[in-house]
């Protein structure tokens, strides 16, 4: 027993002593980086006027870089299938949720949409967007839920399943158009680039809300005409 | 913008002490904790290297990277934490157990 | 001006790392959680006077965000992890 | 200078919660400090000049990891005390306080 314990201590100490080494490492690489490199800051300065949108971070993420965030809906699908897939936990027997919850739900939640409707809109030319207000709105589908509020069995299948993939589904078919009128893959072109954009963000708002609210959940809500 | 390589070097210190916590802790939960604690001290890097010039604007690249990270992460926390609840149910233990010792 | 804005930022920065001590020490759990909720409510006041302090309008959308979520920590912990009110001490 | 001290206690601050909420043996304990972790991190963005990434970090940091990290902990000690009355073997850890 006392041996096991000696070469756990030693063992813990050759582990600290291995992650001294890797942090001086990486830090000094980190101190050797030159600061004054341009970077890619300058180019997306120079193109915004061709983005559809006048915040750098926006342009990037829905324009110049839109893959990243095709693929990125694309993990937080695969995310909740893994979820649903595992299927249901057990239900945690809590407390009834009383008048102040509900009296605050009701008060609070339609505070929450608002602000995540403005900070979509304001995502076109200020901080803020799809990703930021779609987490606004996950974040009240959570409280609704903690609330006692439940979604009806007849918006549970179907429809759920619509919105949940809407969100990829609209910017691969945005992207597929601009293939089919002769621009390449998710490229925008920039008459219509802001309105295709707001239209993308849009409906990736409500898909990430919804995703990230079931991701809360845990389980697939039931489907059925009862219960 | 002198706090550059503060901020970086925290990014650095939080990435290896996530990866202490994660390789010392065998509870699942404290693992996606540490794990989480790792992806921080990553994206403070990059923020604090996109801040990093003085003379211009900080780097939008960066940014977007992370903001699309940040929600990665929290996704992939959820799925981690319901596969931890599952082993949980399954095994009645709150790690993995290694089937050379047990 | 902005020297005080952010003289006041550091101070509440300050209080909040007093705050800290309550979460490590407070006997029960609705201590630690409320300490963090004091955590949330400084920051508000923090990124408003640094809003004000760098002259960045932004930072006010980030503390709205902040104060309209607080609630559904408050709310999460109140539904499921405050299981029993009266007895709940931790054990160290 | 001041922008210094606000920094250095800023980045202090953090790396003293993140290694508490990594090592302290209470589960809550832990959740709470990871929890105010992600509130800090919000003032390290906004330091950083990254409005949107502070923006993001306060939606999901403030209101969605907490969420989630307090519920997943209750179902555990839930699990841990169903499977202590049906009398199986009391190696949960659910309360590894």
């Amino acid at each position: 027993m006392t041996d096991n314990r000696k070469t756990g201590k030693a063992l813990r100490l050759l582990l600290v002593s291995l992650l001294c080494a890797i942090a001086a490492w990486l830090g000094y690489a980190v101190l050797g980086l030159s600061l004054s490199h341009v970077g890619l800051g300058q180019l997306v300065g120079a193109n915004l006027e061709a983005s559809g949108v006048s915040h750098p971070v926006t342009a990037v993420l829905l324009n110049f870089r839109g893959y990243d965030t095709l693929l990125e809906m694309g993990v937080l699908l695969v995310a909740l299938l893994g979820v649903w897939s595992l299927g249901g936990m057990p239900d945690y027997d809590e407390s009834s949720p009383g008048p102040v919850l509900d009296i605050l739900s009701r008060l609070l939640i339609p505070m929450l949409m608002l602000v995540a409707g403005y900070l979509l809109w304001v995502g076109a030319h200020a901080p803020g967007g799809a990703f930021q207000a779609g987490s606004v709105l996950g974040a009240a589908g959570v409280l609704m839920m903690l609330a006692g509020w439940r979604l009806d069995s007849r918006f549970a299948g179907l429809l759920l399943r619509v919105v949940m993939v809407s969100g990829l589904g609209v910017f691969v078919m945005v992207s597929t158009a601009m293939l089919l009128i002769g621009n390449g893959f998710l490229e925008f072109s920039p008459p219509m680039a802001g309105e295709l954009i707001l239209l993308i963000e849009a409906v990736a708002t409500m898909s990430i809300g919804a995703t990230l609210a079931a991701l809360f959940l845990g389980s697939r809500p039931a489907v059925g005409p009862d219960k | 913008m002198s706090g550059v390589f503060l901020y970086a070097l925290l990014g650095v210190g939080l990435f290896v002490l996530g990866l202490y916590a994660l390789i010392i802790h065998a509870h699942l939960l404290r693992k996606i904790l540490a794990i989480n604690v790792m992806g921080t001290g990553v994206f403070l890097v990059l923020v604090a290297l996109a801040a990093g010039n003085p003379d211009a604007p900080p780097d939008p690249v960066p940014h977007a990277m992370v903001i699309t990270g940040i929600v990665v992460a929290v996704s992939a926390t959820a799925l981690a934490l319901i596969l931890m609840l599952k082993v949980s149910v399954a095994t009645g233990k709150n790690h993995l157990s290694d089937s050379t010792r047990d | 001006m902005q020297t005080l804005y952010f003289a006041l930022a550091l101070f509440l920065l300050l209080n909040l790392v007093a705050g800290m001590w309550r979460v490590l020490r407070g006997p029960t759990v609705a201590d630690r959680m409320l300490a963090a909720q004091l955590f949330g409510t400084t920051s508000v006041a923090i990124l408003l006077l640094l809003a004000q302090a760098e002259n960045v309008a932004a930072l006010r959308d980030v503390a709205l965000v902040f104060a309209l979520l607080a609630a559904v920590t408050a709310v999460a912990f109140v539904r499921r992890a405050w299981t029993d009110p009266e007895t709940k001490h931790d054990a160290n | 200078m001041l922008h210094w001290a606000f920094d250095s206690l800023l980045g202090l601050s953090l790396l003293w919660l993140a290694w508490r909420a990594l090592t302290s043996p209470d589960l809550f304990k832990a959740i709470v400090l990871f929890i105010s972790f992600g509130l800090l991190m919000s003032l390290a963005w906004v330091r950083l000049g990254a409005p949107d990434v502070a923006l993001a970090e306060a939606a999901i940091g403030a209101g969605l990891t907490g969420a989630l990290l307090l519920a997943a902990l209750a179902r555990l000690e839930s699990i841990g005390e169903a499977g202590r009355q049906k009398g199986s073997i009391g190696e949960t850890g659910a309360h590894d306080r």
